[in-house]
């Protein structure tokens, strides 16, 4: 039964993170804003830098804001001045992508201004932009969404969004596969896999892909066949949820950018769910010393060590 | 009076008692460092309330009076398994011995009643006759402890095999062993010995 | 192109047996990059490494593979033999033919043909390997002892008998910690003072040790053999080096009714004092925080009666840095209290037995300044209430120790046998008096101590009570002890005059801080980790770290002094050279990749990794990189395996070498 | 008698990832106590389970081993500290990710073997080789690495259409 | 009397010797006989005190065992002691007055004459091991014991208090099984050897006895003994005359007859029935002897 989702706060918020930006810019708070502005398709959005107070009424908040913004304050800086504070607009899975680079030493906190938006929910990059948000045309991702509300911001607009009680999909899929047989499950993947054209799209997008050279891209040695092949693109993929285990804060940007549709995000849910089962970690606004991989306890399982 | 509260003090602690116990079995009270070893090889360990590494213990804490309040030193088997085995050569064969000594002086708190008969027959017998003569002893204390009948079965089996003499004669140097007797009194009386 | 020579060996028949060895070295001749192989009976034997020396010149070799036993056995001997000949000694492999093959095989194709397979990855291998020079690390001959109690004095003293300079560091106004405040010593009973104060005083005289009293460690930099170490020296307000020690200061001090800690607070001292009058240096102090001068601006009494001029009210705390090459940790240990502990606090103290509320009941330390002939009472047991003699005392073992609920699992070590000390000190001078002691184990293992134990009951007659005590509480002017005696099994009740507690051996307050500033680990009661706790028993995972004393864990006078001398002796062996030379299997980090997210930082268990700012030539920060300080990894690779984009190496295990490996299957 | 040992008809290739301090000397002392075991094993020697990367695994697969064993020193006994205890979230986590691509894990075993416990590597070998050669070659990356198309399969009517219309 | 004796000891055979026990002083005293060994009975002896004298009353104990050892001395030769019990409070006496000087001087003035303790106190078993010698014992054996499994039982106080009777080991004496074996016997080891019996508590508190006594016989049998051999009267009572009344109250079959030492050995030597108080015993050996051909 596809229901609507409750998105009527998205103007307040829009109202309010104009006003702040407006604000902040003007008082020289901060030298650049990274924020979502419409774009040209009817109700769509695109990423927007703004440096002038005046072009803080560009900003937007609606359900096409599915991008997950950290990523131009790390790699994609370019457009970004190099000095001052940078305001951001930030969902709740966003922020936890931050706070994760806190803890990596890739941003300081001090050089942060975060501007947090209470979110419903935001649109499945499969539906077209203008499309209303139900429980249909939801992001998979915001199904499994704990963190409507960011904590810890400079500034977050007052309105409390509705969460919907949702179907969570990735859980389902991994139940779904859990109870296959291993051979099951490397058909599966390996039709995923196939499709893959290495055109790196995943590791671009991603706030935590942030190495100035991928190990899957050396040549001495050679550890993953560098080239669009069946082994190298199905090791590719391994060794990417390997690096992100731990770290992955659910933002969904490498699955939402895949041209070829690999379900990717389903690994790094996977991932998650066995570091809260093992270890009780899960990725949230904390900023951690360690991540759950750089740490051990005395007492970790062993079961599967003879 | 097992389970009452043990109130410990200079007073309560009866160390001229222990000394008369260490006197008498020629032992050290306080070297036991209650490992438990003698309790563990007492064959008679499941029959005293007080097992044996406790009636030291008591006696560490000058607690006599609990321990003679107990049936524990008339099971005493005398056997010296106990004194054999102890690590501290502790000898706790010997410290019974002055226990049951000492509880025949304290007039006997104690319940048991039936070994300290058997014990007060036998000696009677000595000095009266100079040797033991089984079915006396036997005839005597079951009357004595009002066990007409017990072990009834036994007796003219062990008549018939010769075993139970009702004859005796008395030794000849009788006297001598009267005036050991008296002389031991006489010692006491004196205070000459414990 | 690598000119590779492989070697292999019979190991007399050991190899040969199960290998066929001669198609062993014909296989592996026919890889690419070979050029020479052979097989020799004893490679390891003097005409076996001439073999391999003159096949390195006559063949001009690159890089050699020795197959023969485990590389644990003999790769120092080949890899020396082939630095004798003239090549890096790390361009040399070992192929493990005999442990993982020809001795756990009996089939001699299976063997063989393993053997050739093993031999190939070591050839793969071998073609990856670096050249790696030793690495050397020059080493500042000077010592930092942190704290002077009796661990801090004997490592001071052995390390300067040996000819090197100390740095001798002490937080109070005079070295002699603990063991200066105790009366006398188990299991011997000599006078502490008697047996401390010579070795006090022979510090304050070497000429090779530098005494820092009243001063405190600010900050440490560097590694093993270069650390720069910063002391932040408090204002003593009396100049040390014009003070004579004469006294009259204190003498004249008009106030007088402090509370001395060095007599856990039972006598009174002056502003300006010295802690006890054998202390080293014997140079007084001004007590600020009660000093009237620098309360009220008035007073100044003591810089009037001072001949040498030497009082100083101007003086402010100062900084010093010393370059040292080693540092030993010897701060030593401090009581639990059964006080009420701070709501959320890990450790707890004693409700039950009034929070340290009745004034009868102390801990030991109160005690031994009792009992010393140079405390409060001049040796005489009086109780703090009403200075009578107690008559009937109760001493409790294991308060906070091995009470888990308490907040401390661990045994004390010390108390059984400090307490059975107690009751030979109180029987000595109070003889119409009873001593009684609740315990729940003796444990009294080191030489002549169950002896002495054994001793305070059987010849000194203190009755031991098996059994912990549930309350304590004050009825009139005694305190009912509520106890059980187990091996009767009854409930034991004591009217005691003064009961005291063996209190659990903590480490000093803020032995974390200073642990967090040189670098070193410790556990959950901030007990400092040593790097292994049998074979390394006396080093810190740190390099150039060492530990002394009740720092690391609860220990007694023998056992400090014994670890402060084999700290000393390790920071002798680390000053026998000028430099440290050292295995170059550390890690290196490639800084143009590093993006500094430190994951190699956050797993090195050996604190290697630092940040290292990239700047340009404008001396702007263009990042922030990981570096490994080659001085202080131990090699484990940890930081690798952990890097996504494997911008740290470990040299001698790259990830080039592992993947030839790999690839040659 | 080995002359009489069963022939197999498949022999897995068993790669075996080691620390040098723990399960090599281990593994020296079985060869030292002249305990037999199946042939199948290559040791990697490394310094510490802590400097094996989860790629190194993958690597081995894909080179064509049949089976993979890590192992290294026991809790507390690392030489490094606690190199084996990265090691150890690192493998539980690796290892539920090879499992969840449908990689079987009775292919990959972890062992913890002391400088002591010769009896124990050969004991974790025999059994990790007789479990594989049971199961059969691994022939899930071989098959990866035999197909040479570039992307996507021409699996579908109109795709297969599209081509070859081309 | 054609043959001189070899060796001559003074003989206190104690009192359960001239009551209860009368077939150990017959077979006794016919043993010696034939070995050669003389035996003149300390005449007039007192009873030692045994346990009940100790147990209360340690001045007492010692003050008639002295007296014995004062009669004793009186005769030429060792003294040779039957019962383990006197044998064990003879040597106990000797042991204590030599320590203690305060004690010596109590007894001597309780008996009223100056001690000596000079004669050796010695127990049968020890006369025949040592004295004897095995090697001459087996010579007068012609009537080897063969096949007959012997279950060797001690008690409390053959070895014990240790460092007093010195009979053997302490804790694993092998005397008996040494002096049967060279009697031709063979000796099973069983775990109960040297347990207590319950001895003296036979009067006061039978039901102890039963209970530990039956824990000796389950041991001797479960080690497949076909008879028991013992060196101490207070013993034999527990084990055979109580035998009857523990197989009635365990309901177990036993039927372990219980030797003394000299009868065994006296068997061995060719002694007949009649000379070694045999029809003595309340568990029939007779059964059993003949079915090992031994009479």
């Amino acid at each position: 039964m596809t229901k609507p989702i409750d998105t009527s706060i998205y103007t307040a918020v829009t109202d309010a993170i104009r006003t702040e930006a407006q604000r902040i810019l003007s008082e020289g708070q901060v030298s650049a804003i990274v924020g979502y502005a419409a774009a040209r398709r009817k109700g769509s959005a695109q990423p927007i830098v703004i440096s002038q107070p005046d072009d803080a009424a560009k900003l937007i908040f609606t359900p096409a804001c599915v991008n997950n913004l950290a990523v131009y304050l790390t790699k994609a800086k370019k457009e970004i001045p190099k000095s001052g504070k940078i305001g951001i607009v930030v969902k709740g899975c966003d922020l936890k992508a931050l706070s994760g680079l806190m803890g990596e030493s890739q941003l300081k906190r001090e050089d942060i201004y975060l501007i947090g938006v209470p979110c419903a929910g935001v649109l499945a990059s499969t539906v077209q932009p203008a499309t209303e948000l139900t429980t249909d045309s939801i992001a998979p991702k915001c199904t499994e969404c704990d963190a409507h509300l960011p904590t810890g911001c400079d500034f977050v607009p007052a309105q409390t969004p509705v969460a919907a009680d949702l179907e969570k999909k990735y859980a389902a899929e991994i139940t779904r596969l859990e109870a296959l047989t291993p051979a099951e499950r490397w058909a599966y993947w390996k039709e995923q896999f196939s499709k893959c054209i290495k055109c790196y799209a995943c590791r671009q997008v991603c706030p935590f892909c942030f190495c100035e050279q991928c190990l899957c891209d050396r040549n001495k040695p050679q550890m993953v066949d560098t080239t669009p092949r069946p082994a190298g693109n199905t090791a590719w993929h391994i060794v990417r949820a390997m690096h992100l285990a731990g770290r992955c804060a659910g933002c969904a940007e490498c699955e939402r950018v895949c041209p070829m549709d690999i379900p990717l995000n389903l690994l790094n849910r996977k991932m998650a769910k066995e570091l809260k089962e093992l270890y009780d970690h899960e990725a949230g606004f904390e900023v951690l010393d360690k991540g759950p991989l750089n740490m051990f306890t005395e007492k970790d399982d062993q079961s599967f060590i003879k | 009076m097992k389970k009452k509260k043990m109130i410990i003090s200079q007073e309560t602690m009866d160390v001229d008692f222990v000394r008369k116990v260490e006197a008498l079995s020629g032992t050290s009270v306080r070297r036991c460092f209650q490992c438990g070893k003698c309790s563990a090889g007492c064959p008679m360990g499941t029959f005293m309330e007080h097992p044996p590494n406790r009636v030291v213990r008591l006696l560490q804490l000058g607690q006599w009076q609990r321990v003679l309040a107990g049936r524990s030193i008339w099971y005493c088997a005398s056997c010296e398994t106990c004194s054999t085995r102890c690590p501290n050569k502790v000898h706790l064969a010997s410290i019974m011995d002055a226990l049951r000594k000492l509880s025949w002086d304290a007039e006997g708190a104690s319940k048991e009643s039936y070994v300290q008969l058997a014990n007060k027959l036998f000696l009677q017998n000595i000095r009266t006759y100079g040797r033991q003569y089984e079915m006396r002893l036997a005839a005597v204390f079951n009357v004595k402890s009002g066990q007409f009948l017990k072990d009834l079965m036994l007796g003219p089996k062990l008549f018939a095999k010769g075993k139970l003499k009702v004859f005796h004669s008395k030794n000849k140097n009788m006297s001598e062993i009267e005036k050991i007797f008296t002389r031991i009194e006489e010692m006491r009386k004196k205070g000459e010995a414990l | 192109m690598s000119r590779i020579g492989v070697f292999i060996c019979h190991c007399g028949e050991n190899i040969s047996r199960t290998v066929d060895v001669e198609r062993v070295a014909q296989e592996v001749g026919k890889l690419p990059g070979v050029a020479f192989s052979t097989d020799y009976k004893y490679m390891c034997s003097d005409p076996g490494q001439n073999l391999l020396k003159k096949a390195i010149q006559d063949q001009k070799l690159s890089h050699i593979v020795v197959a023969a036993c485990s590389p644990r056995m003999h790769e120092k001997t080949f890899r020396k033999a082939v630095e004798a000949a003239g090549l890096n000694p790390f361009l040399c492999e070992m192929a493990n033919i005999r442990e993982h093959c020809s001795w756990v095989h009996e089939n001699k194709e299976e063997a063989t043909v393993k053997a050739v397979e093993i031999v190939g990855m070591m050839v793969e291998r071998v073609k990856k390997n670096r050249v790696l020079p030793t690495i050397t690390v020059p080493v500042t001959k000077r010592a930092l002892v942190i704290g002077g109690g009796i661990a801090g004095i004997q490592a001071a003293l052995d390390i300067a008998d040996c000819g090197h300079e100390v740095i001798l560091v002490e937080r109070e106004p005079s070295i002699g910690g603990h063991m200066a405040q105790l009366s006398e010593t188990f299991p011997t009973l000599d006078c502490s003072q008697c047996i401390m104060t010579p070795k006090m005083v022979d510090v304050a005289n070497h000429p090779r040790i530098k005494l820092y009293t009243y001063s405190e460690i600010e900050l440490v930099e560097g590694y093993i053999g270069n650390f720069q170490v910063t002391i932040k020296r408090k204002a003593r307000s009396v100049n040390e080096d014009t003070c004579t020690g004469c006294g009259v200061c204190m003498e004249k001090c008009p106030v007088r009714k402090i509370p001395n800690k060095f007599d856990c607070n039972l006598g009174m001292r002056p502003a300006i004092y010295v802690p006890f009058p054998q202390a080293v240096p014997n140079t007084p102090v001004i007590d600020r925080e009660n000093c009237i001068k620098f309360k009220t601006g008035k007073c100044g009494l003591c810089q009037k009666v001072c001949g040498p001029g030497a009082v100083d009210y101007e003086q402010e705390d100062s900084l010093v840095v010393e370059a040292v090459g080693a540092i030993v940790v010897a701060t030593g240990f401090d009581l639990y209290t059964i006080d009420e502990k701070p709501k959320g606090s890990a450790i707890k103290g004693y409700g039950e037995f009034g929070h340290g509320k009745i004034p009868d009941v102390i801990d030991g330390m109160t005690f031994e300044r009792l009992a010393s002939a140079s405390g409060p009472t001049g040796g005489k047991i009086l109780r703090p209430s009403d200075g009578r003699e107690p008559k009937q005392i109760v001493f409790i073992q294991c308060i906070g120790s091995r009470a888990r609920e308490k907040g401390i699992s661990y045994c004390s070590k010390v108390c059984c046998m400090y307490t059975a000390k107690h009751t030979m000190l109180y029987h000595h001078k109070v003889h119409d008096g009873q001593a009684y002691v609740f315990f729940m184990d003796a444990r009294t293992p080191g030489k002549s101590y169950d002896e002495f134990w054994r001793r305070s009951i059987e010849e000194e007659e203190a009755v031991y009570i098996r059994g912990m005590v549930s309350r304590l509480y004050q009825k009139g002017d005694k305190i009912v002890v509520m106890g059980s005696d187990i091996a009767v099994g009854v409930q034991v009740e004591i009217e005691a005059d003064m009961v005291v507690l063996a209190t659990a051996v903590q480490p000093q307050k803020g032995a974390d801080l200073l642990a967090q500033k040189l670098g070193i680990s410790y556990d959950k009661y901030n007990f400092y980790s040593e790097a292994h706790a049998k074979l390394r028993p006396v080093e810190c995972a740190t390099a150039g770290i060492y530990l002394a004393g009740a720092c690391q864990g609860p220990k007694d006078i023998p056992e400090t002094v014994g670890q402060a001398s084999a700290a000393a002796a390790k920071v002798m062996t680390l000053f026998s050279k000028d430099k440290l030379e050292r295995e170059p299997i550390v890690a290196r980090v490639k800084e143009s990749g590093c993006v500094g997210c430190f994951a190699c930082k956050k797993v090195c268990a050996y604190g290697a990794v630092e940040e290292k700012e990239i700047r340009d030539r404008q001396g702007n920060l263009i990042k922030t990189v990981a570096f490994v300080n080659p001085g202080v990894c131990a090699g484990c690779g940890t930081c690798q395996a952990t890097c996504p984009s494997k911008c740290v190496e470990l040299d001698g295990y790259t990830d080039e070498q592992v993947i030839a490996m790999i690839e040659a299957l | 008698m080995h002359s009489e040992k069963q022939k197999h008809t498949f022999e897995p290739k068993i790669i075996a990832f080691v620390c040098t301090w723990c399960t090599y000397a281990g593994a020296d002392l079985a060869g030292t106590s002249r305990m037999q075991y199946p042939s199948n094993v290559r040791v990697l020697k490394f310094p510490c389970t802590g400097r094996i990367d989860p790629v190194f695994i993958l690597k081995a697969f894909q080179q064509g081993a049949d089976g993979v064993l890590v192992s290294g020193c026991h809790p507390g006994d690392c030489h490094y500290i606690a190199g084996n205890f990265h090691a150890r979230r690192r493998f539980a986590v690796f290892r539920k990710l090879l499992e969840f691509v449908g990689v079987d894990l009775n292919r990959l075993q972890f062992s913890w073997v002391s400088a002591a416990e010769g009896g124990k590597w050969v004991e974790v070998v025999t059994d990790l080789t007789e479990k594989v050669r049971a199961m059969g070659p691994m022939t899930e990356f071989k098959e990866l690495a035999m197909e040479e198309q570039w992307s996507g399969a021409i699996d579908t009517p109109e795709l297969k259409e599209a081509y070859n219309q081309i | 009397m054609s043959k001189p004796n070899i060796m001559e000891y003074s003989y206190y055979p104690g009192c359960s010797l001239h009551a209860s026990a009368g077939e150990y002083d017959l077979s006794t005293r016919e043993l010696f006989k034939v070995l050669g060994i003389g035996l003149t009975e300390v005449p007039d002896w007192f009873c030692c005190g045994a346990t009940p004298a100790h147990n209360v009353d340690e001045l007492l104990s010692l003050s008639l065992c002295a007296k014995n050892l004062e009669l004793a001395d009186k005769v030429e030769g060792d003294l040779a002691v039957a019962c383990a019990a006197c044998f064990s409070r003879l040597k106990t006496t000797q042991h204590v007055l030599a320590e203690s000087d305060v004690k010596r001087k109590q007894v001597e003035k309780a008996i009223d004459a100056p001690l000596k303790l000079e004669g050796k106190v010695k127990h049968l078993l020890e006369i025949l091991a040592t004295d004897l010698g095995l090697e001459r014992l087996a010579a007068a054996v012609n009537k080897p014991l063969s096949g007959l499994k012997v279950a060797c039982y001690y008690g409390c106080l053959l070895t014990r208090p240790t460092d007093v009777t010195n009979l053997d080991c302490v804790e694993a004496p092998t005397i008996m099984e040494r002096v049967i074996e060279a009697a031709g016997a063979t000796t099973v080891p069983w775990s109960h050897r040297m347990e207590c019996c319950g001895a003296n508590f036979t009067l006061s508190r039978p039901g102890v006895v039963i209970q530990l006594t039956n824990a000796i016989l389950d041991s001797a049998k479960a080690a497949g003994a076909d008879c028991i051999m013992v060196g101490c009267p207070l013993c034999h009572g527990n084990l055979d005359i109580r035998q009857k009344e523990i197989e009635g109250v365990y309901n177990v079959e036993y039927a372990l007859p219980v030797f003394y030492l000299t009868q065994l050995v006296g068997l061995a030597t060719g002694l007949g029935p009649d000379k070694l108080g045999l029809d003595a015993m309340i568990v029939n050996p007779t059964p059993l002897l003949k079915e090992k051909q031994l009479l």
